[in-house]
């Protein structure tokens, strides 16, 4: 016999898709089969089920050798670890749940650590511009219902969010849009001719390290400026067109990615986008959002701005919250040699940093969190493998669009493992015995 | 659980008619009692006053947009952020502070009840979530009502009992306190970049008026019998000219009745008329239009408002009213958030500096104070500055020295850099009247506590009521030297008792308390239509599925407090 | 015909690049999946590299052996692309300009052809570059 | 004018937070008492003392007192933070944060320094010889408050963001600039002798920048108004005259638009 569970929350990106079924044993102890997801998705509730998974703590030994430890003892290391150090990184949290995020957000507390998410590498810059300029934004929802106007600006949901189109974005029809994708104009920027352009109406294909410079002469082309002949490879005449195809909409939207928050410019290709955003609803309706990437990860920004003050990148070394990316984020801290000590949780540095970053993590103590075995894990002093989030516990997370969804667990982790928030409450309570805290 | 006697305090408390006699209070398990045991603790108030937990009725405190409104403002924070003391965990943030640092402030200056004034429904489990991480006081919040789909839906054809069935589930699964509707109408013509600036305007596609929205969700309110009136937050905020809307709107009230177990008398809360009370056609011509509206609200006994005083701050606007601060943001050209939500509402942020510099936030001010000043019954008229709207909940103790002191508004008045205009255009050089002690503990206490209904159990000293004590360093019986004297006593408690536990002492936190979550729980028959319509709208329109809407569990309410109502005799 | 060519290379996900993240980052499918840079056909010729030779990226920050591949996504002459991971970020340009975001998109690389050299596995990859004593 | 000279001896493991190095701090204080001074290195809190050697007496308020710092101090930040006057002088390169915050006063850096110097400048005087780091004279994070008065002047290269949200003062940088100048500026003027990369006044919506050298790209939203005669800093030169940005918002004055002015010299 099996059973199903309906309604499962996909832990994978910012798409957080919430109409999954997973059958499972009887006993819940077995992941059997995962309906509705995307290609990665099922991946990730599949792979749970590896039989090759790490189950316990492992501790780096002098010869290069792991040697397997109880939670207990590497709680101990990792209490320890951060209570020596002068100024630690606890760096992650976008994979893990809001519940695991609170107790991490204490520990940084006690320990008084800079803590960052993954926006570090993938929408940090968004929110530099969305604190330079603001957020004209809406929900997922909104888009369906209404969005005649789609953009698509450095960023490739094809491949990254690939159920984005169906549910949200190109596909569905809504309250205003029965027509679906005949309701729908589509553009997309992007210097690839990628899987997501080869469906646009219109794909300017822009010359890379140009978004700056083209969403200008979009605002200058809205105003009806005078414009230079060809703006980052594309002619005037085409950017007058795509200003006139946005401008005629009825309510419009532009999805952005990491093809213009990690090219040159950075935050200010968003800020730029937000203006052409703002500057459009003077003629008509329109939102922007970023394609959040990890499923979690606007939720860490959500839990830090509402404890400390800020989403992210947050220094606490003073005992007071400060933020300024640049001098408390962590690439920055970790090429400039700003930091003593490495605490990993919910990603993976080793493989999304550039790789000076990674040589300073294998240089200093410490500790990752996380199910798989990664280029993280492998540079790591200690290893504390813990149950899948949003699979063999549950949580709460939250979607690109800052809707919050409570993940469900839907199968019983191996036995013996730990989640990571109750691991994070074992370090919590031996570091504030350490410290005498409160 | 501990026993303590406030000995030989000046007590001010509406709820028993107690206007400054000396006189203990005594507190055990939690409430407050006639009698205690020799082994109580003993707090010596003598040459300070008592009242009962003040109770914020209409704040913007927890939830997506105030959040959005900290992600967005880290120069809120430069430089003010505090470091973990004592009990205290980490605080940060001037006009939007972080969750921790909003319960201890309230907390110190002796508030233990506030009401997230605007919920996004299908935002709720976040709202939730900061509720949580709020200390001390307990809170309630609004789902709005005004623009959502459902809504429209049904009062378009007047279906009240429809209505009143979609209330209550969305109380349930939103475990939300009461009824709050801001801008009807003209948040959902905002998704089109539209908006409904008259009570008579029509909402595009939905074919249904302001009006016909307000009244019927009057009428389902009083149909199923809440504990807090329907709040709203009417059409045309902020615009020279706006008094007249607010006056249509405060019409659609008239000859309509409480119905309730509450004690609730009124079907309306006006919410900061301050900024509904404007006269003048642009903002050459601007003036007040306080008495106007006091006018009316004095006569009409069925109607109570707050204020939402401007306190000449830096601040943050955030609000439901998504074209408003598309057109604040307009005026004056700074950061500008928006958020639309499917088929429920929007809401908009963008910083503001009420400079005493500008004749408008002069005269703005000017308009906050009158209101509260004009209001012949202090039970239906509450301080509030619309945190952080009109100036962050942290100023109470500024507002309340100026309204309690003619002297302290005078030298506000001769600060002003366009003094004249400010005396031209409002009566605010005209007006003698100082608050009481008393007054204030109307304005604060037992008003906003009857309003919200909880009269039972708060806002009062009365024995059987919660144990939520505020002691002052204030001292009746002397005069007052220096108005700011005023200020200060009121920034920090002596004392603060949150159901009798000792949470504030000598102005510091000394207990994270028992914080609770208010929300209301009506039983209304089985109405399947409703269900059905819920259904299908999830569906087909929602981006989620109607199984993952719910606030549900510990981590999101880990100490609710229900207020039942049963409005399946109807 | 080149012994080297330069191209802007810039990194991104993709879908064989999440599904291999999620089926284990020590597995050989995620070399497959992100252990290459996708070259447009014009560039190939160029470098006079057939598909599916192994070639060495090099930057002014490092230096990496991937396998060319033909562009999936293309045409982009000039533009080359490895998928987010170790290898890219083997070359990618760190500079942040005080954003905190690292150059993952525009760095300027050398391609050589490198057809006996060998593709490191993710992790061994770092491991290797960071000096981790393995076991 | 009284001077203060401190000397690192014992540079910190990781970098030093020394925000009390400044005339506002030292002034009224005896040698002794600024070696009591706190610094903070990470989460530590100890004493100047422990890091420089201090000597010389401050003068009793900031106009009469200033500070030499000497030694090693490329990880020292925060030097000159929130100054309003007398005088600071580092003596080598130093980190982040120099003279930010600053309303008064003349702080001299011989060397080089990083990032968010002179960061929402009111006003004094900053002279870097060596180059300058990243957001020179920017507004905060989330701040529409750049630098706002003072003068700047860098003798070698500045870094990307110079002058966002500048809306008074004036900078003079003798070498290149890289990306992204006097972004969303509402005032002031910045002189470029050297070369500027691009993304040059973007979203500018007043305020003036000079260019001696080459711009990589020029903003789209600089519209050309043909060629001037000026004389700047002492050089009088053609300049090809552009306004902008004609993309972004602009105020009225008389009636008039006013829009920022780009001036590349020919």
């Amino acid at each position: 016999m099996t059973k199903t569970v309906t309604d499962v929350i996909c832990p994978f990106c910012g798409t957080l898709c919430d109409d999954l079924e997973v059958v499972v044993s009887d006993d819940g102890k077995q992941l059997l089969e995962v309906y509705n997801a995307c290609v990665i998705g099922t991946e990730k509730f599949l792979h749970s089920q590896a039989k090759d998974r790490v189950t316990r703590p492992r501790l780096r030994q002098a010869d290069g050798t792991w040697k397997e430890i109880s939670y207990d003892e590497a709680a101990d290391y990792t209490a320890q670890m951060l209570a020596k150090a002068k100024k630690p990184l606890m760096y992650g949290w976008s994979s893990t749940n809001c519940e695991a995020q609170s107790v991490g957000n204490e520990i940084a507390e006690i320990s008084r650590a800079c803590c960052d998410n993954t926006a570090a590498v993938c929408h940090g810059t968004t929110l530099i511009a969305v604190q330079d300029i603001g957020l004209p934004t809406c929900t997922l929802g909104e888009v369906k219902n209404r969005a005649d106007r789609v953009i698509f600006w450095g960023c490739n949901p094809a491949h990254a969010h690939p159920r984005h189109m169906s549910r949200y974005s190109i596909f569905p029809r809504g309250f205003f849009t029965g027509k679906g994708q005949m309701s729908r104009k589509l553009i997309v920027i992007d210097p690839r001719v990628t899987d997501t352009a080869k469906m646009a109406d219109v794909h300017l294909q822009i010359e890379q390290g140009k978004d700056y410079e083209l969403l200008n002469a979009l605002r200058v082309a809205l105003k009806g400026e005078w414009l230079p002949d060809v703006v980052a490879g594309i002619p005037k005449e085409k950017i007058r067109e795509a200003a006139d195809m946005m401008k005629s909409g009825r309510f419009g939207i532009i999805f952005f990615g990491m093809g213009v928050t990690q090219s040159i410019g950075k935050n200010h290709n968003i800020d730029e986008a937000i203006a052409v955003t703002k500057d459009l609803n003077e003629y008509t309706k329109f939102s922007i959002m970023p394609m959040r990437g990890h499923y979690n990860v606007t939720g860490s920004g959500e839990v830090f701005a509402w404890q400390f003050g800020f989403p992210y990148s947050v220094d606490l070394t003073r005992g007071f919250a400060r933020y300024n990316p640049g001098d408390t984020s962590s690439i920055d801290l970790l090429n400039r040699g700003e930091v003593d000590a490495m605490f990993t949780i919910g990603s993976d540095p080793g493989a999304h940093f550039p790789i000076s970053a990674v040589k300073h993590i294998a240089n200093v103590p410490s500790v990752c969190i996380d199910p798989h075995l990664t280029p993280t894990s492998g540079v790591s002093k200690l290893h504390v493998p813990v149950a899948f989030n949003g699979v063999e516990t549950g949580g709460n997370c939250y979607r690109m669009d800052n809707v919050p969804i409570d993940c469900r667990k839907v199968v019983e982790p191996p036995a013996g493992m730990l989640t990571d928030e109750q691991f994070l409450v074992m370090v919590r309570d031996r570091l504030k015995k350490l410290k005498g805290a409160a | 659980m501990s026993e303590y006697i406030i000995k030989n305090g000046h007590v001010f408390d509406p709820v028993q008619g107690i206007k400054g006699d000396k006189k203990d209070i005594a507190i055990k398990d939690g409430k407050i009692v006639d009698k205690v045991g020799s082994g109580a603790k003993v707090i010596d108030a003598s040459g300070k006053t008592v009242m009962a937990g003040a109770v914020e009725i209409h704040a913007h405190i927890a939830g997506p947009k105030v959040n959005l409104g900290r992600i967005y403002r880290p120069e809120d924070k430069l430089f003010s952020c505090t470091p973990t003391k004592g009990m205290e965990r980490m605080g940060g943030g001037a006009s939007i502070p972080t969750t921790f640092k909003t319960g201890y402030e309230y907390a110190k200056m002796g508030y233990t009840t506030a009401m997230e004034a605007a919920m996004p429904p299908m935002f709720s489990r976040h709202v939730h979530e900061e509720i949580r991480d709020t200390p001390i006081i307990d809170e309630g919040a609004f789902p709005v009502f005004g623009n959502n789909w459902f809504v429209l839906e049904y009062l378009k054809n007047h279906e009240i009992e429809n209505t009143a069935a979609y209330i209550a589930w969305m109380l349930r699964v939103t475990k939300g306190y009461a009824v709050k509707v801001v801008n009807p109408g003209g948040t959902e013509a905002w998704a089109w970049g539209l908006n409904c600036l008259s009570v008579n305007d029509p909402v595009p596609y939905f074919d249904i008026t302001p009006a016909e929205i307000v009244k019927g969700l009057i009428e389902a309110n009083e149909y199923l019998g809440l504990p807090h009136s329907m709040h709203i937050h009417p059409n045309n905020l902020g615009n020279p000219g706006c008094y007249q809307t607010t006056l249509d709107t405060l019409a659609l009230a008239k000859g309509m009745k409480a119905n309730n177990k509450f004690g609730r008398e009124t079907v309306m809360h006006l919410t900061h008329s301050q900024f509904h009370s404007y006269k003048g056609t642009n903002w050459g011509d601007f003036e007040s239009g306080a008495k106007e509206i006091t006018d009316y609200v004095n006569q009409n006994k069925n109607i109570t408002i707050d204020t939402g005083n401007v306190t000449l701050d830096e601040t943050t606007t955030m609000t439901a009213d998504g074209p408003f601060e598309h057109h604040l943001t307009g005026l004056n050209n700074l950061k500008w958030a928006n958020c639309d939500v499917e088929l429920e509402t929007a809401a908009g942020v963008v910083p503001y500096i009420y400079s005493p510099n500008i004749s408008v936030c002069a005269i703005q001010w000017a308009i906050g104070m009158e209101i509260p000043l004009m209001m012949k019954d202090p039970m239906r008229c509450y301080i509030t500055t619309d945190h952080p709207n009109a100036g962050p909940f942290t100023r109470y103790p500024r507002v309340i020295k100026w309204l309690m002191s003619k002297k302290a508004r005078d030298t506000q008045i001769n600060a002003f850099k366009h003094k004249d205009k400010v005396l031209s255009q409002t009566s605010i050089g005209s007006i003698d009247k100082e608050l009481s002690l008393y007054e204030l503990a109307q304005m604060t206490r037992a008003g906003p506590a009857r309003t919200l209904g909880l009269a039972n159990m708060c806002g009062g000293l009365k024995p059987g009521m919660d144990a939520d004590v505020a002691v002052y360093n204030f001292n009746p019986d002397k005069p007052v030297a220096n108005p700011d004297d005023i200020e200060t006593a009121f920034s920090r408690c002596a004392y603060t008792f949150k159901s009798g536990v000792e949470v504030v002492r000598n102005g510091e936190i000394v207990n994270n308390g028992h914080k609770r979550t208010l929300w209301v729980n009506v039983k209304v028959n089985d109405n399947p239509q409703v269900m059905r319509d819920i259904n299908e709208k999830f569906i087909k329109y929602y981006s989620m599925t109607q199984n993952n809407y719910e606030a549900l569990g510990h981590h999101f309410v880990p100490n609710p407090y229900a207020l039942e109502v049963d409005a399946t005799h109807v | 015909m080149a012994k080297e060519i330069t191209v802007n290379l810039i990194s991104g996900r993709t879908i064989q690049q999440g599904v291999a993240i999620e089926g284990g980052k020590e597995k050989p499918l995620y070399r497959t999946a992100c252990g290459i840079i996708e070259m447009d056909n014009e560039d190939l010729k160029k470098l006079g590299a057939w598909k599916s030779t192994n070639v060495r990226v090099t930057s002014d920050h490092g230096s990496v052996i991937v396998k060319a591949i033909e562009a999936t996504q293309g045409p982009h002459p000039g533009v080359a692309f490895i998928p987010m991971g170790p290898w890219a970020n083997s070359v990618v340009d760190p500079n942040t300009y005080s954003t905190g975001m690292p150059t993952f998109k525009g760095t300027p690389v050398k391609i050589e052809v490198a057809i006996n050299e060998p593709i490191l596995l993710g992790i061994e990859l770092v491991q290797k570059q960071c000096g981790v004593k393995v076991g | 004018m009284e001077t203060v000279t401190i000397t690192m001896k014992n540079p910190p493991a990781l970098y030093l937070e020394a925000d009390n190095v400044s005339p506002d701090a030292f002034a009224g204080k005896t040698e002794a008492q600024i070696a009591e001074l706190s610094v903070h290195e990470g989460n530590t809190t100890t004493t100047l003392g422990k890091y420089f050697e201090v000597s010389g007496n401050a003068g009793a308020t900031a106009a009469d007192t200033k500070i030499i710092v000497k030694g090693d101090v490329k990880k020292v930040k925060y030097l000159g933070f929130k100054m309003s006057a007398g005088e600071l002088v580092i003596e080598g390169s130093t980190d982040l944060y120099v003279g930010a915050w600053m309303t008064g006063g003349k702080l001299l850096a011989k060397g080089n320094v990083e990032g968010f110097a002179a960061t929402a400048m009111k006003g004094g005087e900053l002279i870097i010889e060596g180059n300058a780091g990243n957001y020179l004279g920017a507004a905060y994070r989330g701040d529409w408050r750049g630098m706002s008065g003072g003068k700047i002047l860098v003798k070698g290269n500045a870094g990307s963001d110079v002058g966002m949200y500048m809306t008074g003062g004036e900078m003079v940088i003798n070498g290149n600039v890289d990306v992204h100048l006097m972004t969303h500026a509402e005032g002031g003027k910045t002189i470029v002798k050297g070369n500027a990369s691009s993304k040059v006044g973007g979203q500018m919506v007043d305020g003036t920048i000079y260019i001696f050298g080459s711009i990589d790209t020029m903003m789209p939203g600089f519209k050309p108004k043909g060629e001037v005669e000026l004389e700047v800093d002492g050089v009088k030169a053609t300049f090809a005259h552009y306004i902008g940005d004609m993309g972004e918002r602009h105020k009225k004055r008389k009636g008039a638009i006013v829009y920022a002015n780009l001036y590349k010299k020919i």
